[in-house]
């Protein structure tokens, strides 16, 4: 116990300090660092909630963004629509698109086993991403939006603002959530289907029901987010695929079922990456830190439990 | 002759001590009845004993000697077998696999010779149709598949966790007198879990009590259940 | 060969369908195989373009080869993009020793893996090193004609993969005189898109010339975070295969000068490119958007005109034309092969660099296909 | 209150229920036979967990034969189920809530229903912060009773409830269950027989998935191969 | 047992044995089929047999329940072993191909001392995170491995000949195919399966479980870099995206799943048949041929979900399991009827 203790101080320490050292040699790599982790908690988040209540590693989850930004674009091409506006019309219609996905396919393999949606849903993700390939073409697009080359200055240093819009809109999605889960009776039942389908049923909770708007839900989130991703990023019909690998990793080093802990998941990752990119040449092991961070979190979680 | 003997075992979960400082020995040729309330902490005893949780503190020896750190695995070969109060058979393997994987591994025999031996073993039980999945499988049947699986690890102590509930009184006095038959052939050392006191009765020749993770009275089941602790906390008004 | 009189010539093409260069590549083909239809024919004869899907893999586009040779019995191999692709088709292709008249491939490990004495294989692409070259002419040039260009100290961007690294260790080794510096990023194509730590490296070097490699998904991105950050080196450079739908809508696009072989721009000062450009956007009511369309519609034509020339399939008779090609082309200068560091049969080697201006890319060097005059210095964001 | 017409039922091949036909009304009915008959199964049918094959059920005037699992549940059949079927990663408390909230009779008065239970189970209020899944095999069958109850049923079904409890309890429950069925209904199986006809007011005595007895409590106790098959122990 | 039964479970037995030896017959001839086929079949085959050896062997760990997402892995890292050994050290093709798997073999059971702790989704992304830096390595080390443009193998395997190279490929096929088929029917077979259901239930047996699951990794991983050193030499070269691809890992669970999981014929056929079809449907649709691809993994999903050896099973083979078993039947005759 205690020295369990003594190794959880001296990690906080540590990760203390290195923030410090940060701060005070390379405070744009803390900045960047925590833009980055917002990124990654707002699309993952969506993930943990399927992977929670639903069980299902959704392998579209990235390419029902990219779907997202792709209506969130059109709708700015031909409605003038400001993507952070459209955001809400395209949550919406994600939702109804996520039902309809829940309803036509995955619902009717959730007594298979497990991979069986896995493969399902790669094969959403396939079709999705080909469509879009087939209407839109492999080209880029994006729009040119002024704000998102807001900046600040500090002393000497100029760095993006508007990228904080990311952290925030994390935040809030994960605050959402966790109201949601703990205080509406929906969210409750929702966290009881999701240990145990069978007991739900019979306390008189409607477990289809539960799935097909948990699934809604986590589509709306991730096509809200479509909107905001499309401000920042070019996308193209493959633009979804590493965040659906990402996520996953990141859910998995929270610990599945645990939405806070994606969050500071995230918010480790993307110090971590920043500050190998600030080291120069560091840019190409930025993905073996998020990587090898994942497996040492994941292990050490796995021999803290075991002992 | 095998003994085993516990020495002040103890486990907690988190501030909870489940098994509490628990000395007790068993030598074969014995039948022993373990009771006491829900929660008492039987399960995790036999838990301890068999190598899924490990101590807090306190030794498990079998003849002699301390087998405390050794893995489950290790365990199950050296003769210390047991049932599963939550009964989950393998369920990707048929009926005869099931009990075929003690003799294969604890009993380190070959494929052939398993195989053989465990549909004896299920036929000896008045299990049939040994190819069936085992989710066709009544409760019953269930349940001695369970023993035959104990069985099959070729043990020196086994034991049973609530076996027998869920069995109407023919079946259970069956039951009880499988038990007493392949105790008495292999001259096993047995320790059974029930909360029904006709099968203690008539089964154990010792009873201990366990109450809150501490070991309150031990000997024949006369005697116990005289005790007022064991009558107030576990048997009530029942008797 | 296999085919008689009357039959089709057979054209097998490979390119990646699902990506846009592919998809524009192997449809511009067909125009030029609708063009050679019309007048005639080749030989009397009708001529077929058979395209196969190299879904970007390797094992794909090694199929494709086998299938166009022995099923199709094709006459000539066409196509290509990706190098990673080509690298596993090479063996294959030279099994057969099929006439080729490949538009992708920049990796000079392809070249290595063709090989010497390969006298059937024609590379219309430029090799990663050519195009390093070219720029070093073409920037020389450009410093020449215009002397308040500085062009002494250089930071390139480039993105982590082949193509980017390629690009900063041939820039590396053909600028050696000058200052240069690098830093990789990883591309927003493969899951990137944070570009922040290169730029605010490439900000303290204070570069002359900031070159980025990487891709159309880059693009805006980029220059909207190099606003950000206020970071405005007096040439800044995009060297991207291709560019986003749109890119020159945007204002942050203005005066970014950048490496290419064909743009639009081109019908100014280029018949052979009006043609072209007509053609394709009669036909399919989009845009050419990517140079894979001219290269490809040139390296049907090429071969077509060999074949007139030499008037007959024979192959040695047909490379031997080949080898003699002078061939006008859309992308505006006249194609002729000549060897490269391996291979006998190089065609393209020169890249151009045009700028971004009023939303359209001008050309700027080589300077007789010039539409523009370079705006120099870029303008700094405050200004737009 | 419950009443069940010509029931069949099977898993694939295996025919399970060969039409069935039983009551229940208020008081207590208890369902007994051996192993494998259909018990559990039956059970299954009533909540609608498997479908019937042929039959009817009707409960408080409504067909419910047909309707989802859920709506049976909320229309008032409360059920412990055999396998106890908790939620392992939510507490003790929040188990018990969670069989209030989502039932319209159950949802009224939370607080004072968990009282109720918590003083059939002390044990349970203890351990109210526990999580399900690490509570022993009789603290679960506990929390699973007192889930059903927190749903204030019309109609209370216990699968074998006694499996697994120590004695003092199991007496206390069945007590509990005495007084409840002047209440409400309650279908209880049973491989206690003898300790079930002391709360049952009638029993079915099902085997291979038909009824091959039934009558009241006295009748069974009485009848001597009732005597003979479930009262020997 | 009554004597009716006996009879009908001989007429059964015999009836499942004689559909056997018609499908490997048919699965023989399809094997060699290539080989008469032309050039065109051969290539395909090669890597219907590649994609096969993946899913047979990903399927041998999942039996154990441990659920893989390092395919593309250990499929990379062997070929990069082949070829790093082929070209720097001068190793002849075959030799290098079988080090550079040994070498892999050797890497997993490594990190397998480690990594065997976890289970479910833990495990699968620890694989899948290491496949990450296995390229991510590839990808870095540029004197060794040639960096991000990659690195030419010295001589194609065999020339070039297509004739060699698929026989080649079918020995290694026909290799794991027996391998596998011995482990179903061996000891660790019952070890992997117990495992699977119940690893408590598994170490009361006896059974211990980390070292099965240790060894089972390391073989696997060992077949998937085999698979990938076989690769890199037929292509050629191997570069960090071609040879990491993610489709490395997730073709082959879904040609597991469209065959049938948990059995060697399942990824076998599975193979046979997306491979095929794959090929089909681009001739037929060239742009836009994935959507379909998608829609028809989405409907085999859907309405064959234990695959499609598991409907021929249901369908074609007759169920014995509610007969006597033969031990029972052996017993019954040398004792009687059992009590
Ligand atoms: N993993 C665990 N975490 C926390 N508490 C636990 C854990 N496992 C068991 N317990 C607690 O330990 C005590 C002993 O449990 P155990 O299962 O041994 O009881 P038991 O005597 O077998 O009871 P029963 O007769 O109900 O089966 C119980 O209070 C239980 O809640
Ligand atoms: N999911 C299932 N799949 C196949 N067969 C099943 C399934 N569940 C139960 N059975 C079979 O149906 C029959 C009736 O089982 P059921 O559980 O209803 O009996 P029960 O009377 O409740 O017995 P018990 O006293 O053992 O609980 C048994 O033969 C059992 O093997
Ligand atoms: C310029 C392009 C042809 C780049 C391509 N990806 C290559 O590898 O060569
Ligand atoms: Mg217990
Ligand atoms: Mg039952």
């Amino acid at each position: 116990m205690s020295t369990s203790k003594i190794v959880r101080i001296a990690g906080f320490s540590a990760g203390a300090l290195f923030v410090i050292m940060l701060i005070v040699l390379k405070p744009t790599a803390l900045i960047y660092g925590i833009q980055r982790a917002g990124i990654y908690a707002a699309i993952a988040i969506p993930m943990a909630l399927i992977l929670g209540i639903v069980h299902i590693v959704n392998l579209a989850h990235g390419e029902m963004m990219m779907v997202a930004a792709y209506l969130s674009y059109y709708l700015a091409r031909t409605f003038g629509l400001d993507p952070l506006l459209s955001a809400i019309p395209t949550g919406i219609i994600m939702f109804l698109f996520g039902l309809m996905i829940f309803r036509t396919t995955i619902q009717h393999t959730l007594k298979a086993p497990e991979l069986n949606q896995l493969i399902l849903t790669f094969g959403v993700a396939m079709v999705l991403s080909q469509t879009v390939n087939l209407i839109a073409t492999s080209q880029p697009r994006k729009l040119s939006l002024d704000y998102v080359s807001a900046s600040a200055t500090l002393g000497d240093i100029s760095f993006g603002i508007y990228d904080f819009v990311f952290p925030v809109v994390a935040i809030i999605f994960l605050i959402v959530l966790l109201l949601f889960l703990k205080r509406t009776k929906l969210g409750k039942a929702a966290l009881a289907v999701g240990q145990n389908p069978n007991g739900a049923q019979i306390v008189g909770i409607n477990v289809q029901l539960t799935y097909a708007l948990i699934f809604g839900i986590a589509s709306m989130l991730i096509g809200i987010f479509g909107g905001f991703f499309l401000t920042k990023f070019s996308i193209f019909p493959a633009v979804g695929g590493s965040y659906t690998m990402k996520s996953f990793c990141l859910v998995a080093m929270a610990g599945i079922g645990n939405l806070p802990m994606v969050a500071a998941a995230s918010l480790l990752l993307g110090i971590a990456e920043s500050s190998i990119m600030a080291v120069p040449h560091g840019a190409p092991w930025a993905p073996m830190i998020f990587f090898v961070l994942i497996v040492v979190v994941i292990l050490v979680r796995s021999f803290r439990r075991a002992s | 002759m095998s003994e085993l003997r516990t020495e002040n075992l103890t486990i907690s979960f988190g501030g909870l001590v489940a098994v509490d400082s628990v000395n007790l020995s068993l030598k074969s040729g014995e039948i022993l009845g373990i009771i006491g309330p829900n929660g008492a902490g039987k399960t995790t005893f036999i838990n301890l004993i068999a190598g899924i949780h490990n101590p807090t503190r306190g030794t498990v020896y079998l003849d002699g000697e301390d087998i405390t750190g050794k893995p489950a695995h290790d365990r199950a070969a050296m003769g210390i077998s047991r049932t599963f109060q939550l009964i989950n058979p393998l369920r990707n393997l048929t009926l005869l696999e099931n009990v075929m994987t003690g003799y294969l591994f604890a009993s380190k025999m070959n494929t052939h010779d398993a195989r053989n031996a465990a549909a004896r073993l299920c036929l000896d039980l008045g299990l049939d149709r040994l190819n069936r999945q085992t989710s066709n499988l009544n409760i019953l049947e269930t349940k001695k598949m369970e023993i035959a699986k104990a069985l099959a690890c070729n043990p020196k102590i086994l034991f049973l966790d609530e076996v027998m509930a869920g069995l109407n009184s023919t079946e259970t006095k069956e039951a009880i007198r499988l038990i007493k038959h392949i105790a008495e052939r292999q001259n096993l050392a047995v320790g059974v879990v029930e909360h029904v006191m006709g099968v203690i009765t008539s089964l154990t020749n010792r009873v201990i009590v366990l109450d809150n993770g501490q070991l309150i009275a031990d000997g024949p089941y006369t005697e116990v259940s005289r005790n007022e602790r064991v009558k107030t906390a576990y048997l009530g008004g029942a008797v | 060969e296999g085919s008689s009189e009357g039959d089709p010539i057979k054209f097998g093409g490979i390119w990646p369908l699902g990506d846009i260069t592919g998809d524009q590549g192997s449809k511009a083909a067909r125009i030029a195989i609708d063009e050679i239809n019309e007048q005639g024919g080749l030989l009397g004869r009708p001529v077929e373009l058979v395209v196969i899907d190299s879904e970007l893999s390797p094992e794909k586009g090694a199929a494709a080869v086998e299938r166009l040779a022995t099923i199709d019995q094709v006459d000539f191999f066409v196509g290509g993009m990706s190098s990673g692709v080509h690298l596993g088709q090479i063996p294959v292709m030279k099994t057969y020793q099929k006439i080729t008249m490949w538009t992708g491939a920049a990796s000079h490990l392809a070249e290595e893996a063709v090989g010497e004495n390969q006298d059937w294989y024609f590379h219309l692409h430029p090799w990663d090193y050519n195009q390093g070259a070219s720029y070093v002419e073409g920037w020389n040039a450009i410093a020449q004609e215009y002397p308040e260009i500085s062009i002494d100290r250089w930071f390139l961007a480039y993105e982590e993969g082949a193509f980017g690294s390629a690009s900063y260790s041939a820039t590396q080794a053909l600028f050696s005189d000058m200052e240069i510096d690098g830093e990789a990023f990883q591309s927003a194509a493969v899951g990137g898109g944070d570009y922040t730590a290169v730029l605010e490296r490439a900000k303290a070097y204070d570069p002359d010339v900031f070159i980025w490699a990487g891709y159309d998904a880059d693009a805006l991105p980029l220059m909207e975070q190099s606003k950000a950050i206020d970071f405005a080196p007096p040439l800044y450079v995009g060297a991207p295969p291709g560019w986003p739908a749109s890119f020159g809508e945007s204002n942050l696009a203005e005066n970014v000068t950048l490496y290419g072989m064909w743009a639009p721009s081109l019908n100014e000062v280029s018949d052979v490119s009006k043609t072209f450009y007509d053609g394709y956007m009669s036909k399919y009511d989009s845009e050419p958007a990517t140079y894979f369309a001219p290269l490809s519609y040139s390296a049907i034509h090429i071969i077509a005109e060999a074949v007139e020339r030499a008037g007959t399939l024979d192959k040695e008779a047909v490379i031997a034309e080949l080898q003699k090609t002078q061939y006008e082309s859309a992308l505006g200068e006249t194609i002729t092969f000549s060897p490269s560091n391996i291979i006998s049969n190089q065609g393209i080697r020169q890249q151009k660099i045009l700028q971004w201006q009023n939303g359209r890319q001008e050309v700027i060097w080589p300077f007789e296909f010039a539409t523009s005059e370079p705006v120099y210095p870029f303008t700094p964001w405050s200004e737009r | 209150m419950l009443s069940i017409k010509n029931a069949k039922a099977a898993y694939g091949k295996i025919q399970v229920l060969h039409g069935l036909s039983l009551d229940v009304g208020r008081g207590s009915v208890g369902l007994f036979g051996p192993n494998g008959a259909g018990k559990t199964t039956l059970i299954n049918t009533i909540l609608g967990l498997v479908p019937l094959q042929s039959g009817k059920i009707v409960f408080d005037f409504k067909d419910v034969t047909t309707r989802p699992t859920h709506e049976r549940v909320r229309l008032g059949i409360s059920v412990v189920p055999q396998e106890r079927e908790l939620f392992p990663w939510l507490s003790v408390y929040e188990n018990l809530v969670i069989g209030a909230e989502n039932t319209p009779l159950g949802r009224d008065d939370i607080p004072q229903t968990l009282e109720e239970v918590y003083a059939i189970f002390p044990i349970l209020r203890e351990r109210h912060g526990q999580l399900a899944g690490t509570l022993s095999g009789g603290q679960q069958r506990m929390l699973a009773v007192g889930r059903a109850l927190m749903a204030r049923p019309k109609l209370l079904i216990l699968d074998e409830p006694s499996l697994g409890l120590q004695p003092s309890i199991v007496h206390e429950l069945f007590n509990i269950l005495k007084e409840m069925k002047e209440r409400v209904g309650v279908l209880i199986t049973e491989q206690n027989v003898r300790e079930s006809l002391r709360v049952v007011d009638k029993g079915y005595i099902i085997e291979n998935g038909r009824i091959v007895l039934s009558g009241n409590a006295d009748e069974l106790a009485s009848n001597p191969e009732v005597e003979k098959a479930y009262l020997g122990l | 047992m009554s004597s009716a039964d006996l009879k009908a479970l001989q007429k059964d037995n015999a009836y499942n044995r004689n559909l056997e030896i018609i499908f490997m017959v048919v699965g023989a001839i399809l094997l060699l089929a290539p080989m008469f086929a032309g050039p065109y079949a051969r290539i395909i085959g090669r890597s219907v047999i590649t994609y096969m050896i993946l899913a047979v062997s990903w399927d041998m760990l999942v039996r154990s329940g441990q659920l893989s997402f390092g395919i593309a892995g250990f499929f990379g890292l062997g070929g990069y072993a082949a070829t790093v050994l082929a070209a720097n050290y001068n190793i002849p093709g075959i030799a290098a191909i079988i080090l550079g798997a040994l070498l892999s073999g050797v890497v997993a059971y490594g990190l397998g001392l480690i990594i065997l702790r976890l289970r479910g989704m833990y495990f699968a992304i620890t694989t899948l995170a290491l496949a990450e830096i296995f390229r991510i390595i590839m990808h870095n080390w540029t004197p060794v491995t040639g960096g991000p443009n990659g690195k030419l193998v010295p001589q194609v395997l065999f020339a070039g000949n297509s004739y060699l190279q698929y026989g080649f490929m079918v020995v290694m096929a026909v290799l794991v195919i027996a391998l596998s088929e011995y482990m179903r029917r061996s000891k660790i077979h019952y070890a992997l399966t117990a495992i699977h259901d119940n690893e408590v239930v598994a170490k009361s047996n006896g059974i211990n479980i980390y070292k099965n699951l240790l060894f089972i990794f390391a073989v696997v991983s060992a077949i998937q870099a085999l698979a990938g050193g076989g690769y890199a030499h037929l292509f050629g070269f191997v570069s960090p995206e071609s040879n990491f691809n993610a489709n490395y890992t997730l073709i082959p669970l879904a040609i597991a799943l469209f065959g049938g999981m948990y059995s060697t014929w399942g990824p076998v056929v599975g193979a046979v048949i997306l491979g095929v079809m794959g090929e089909f449907l681009k001739l037929y649709i060239p742009y836009g041929h994935l959507v379909v691809y998608g829609i028809i993994i989405i409907l085999v999903l859907l309405f064959m979900p234990q695959g499609v050896v598991g409907i021929f099973k249901a369908k074609l083979f007759k169920n014995t399991s509610n007969y006597p078993s033969k031990e029972e039947l052996e017993l019954s005759e040398t004792k009687g009827e059992p009590a």
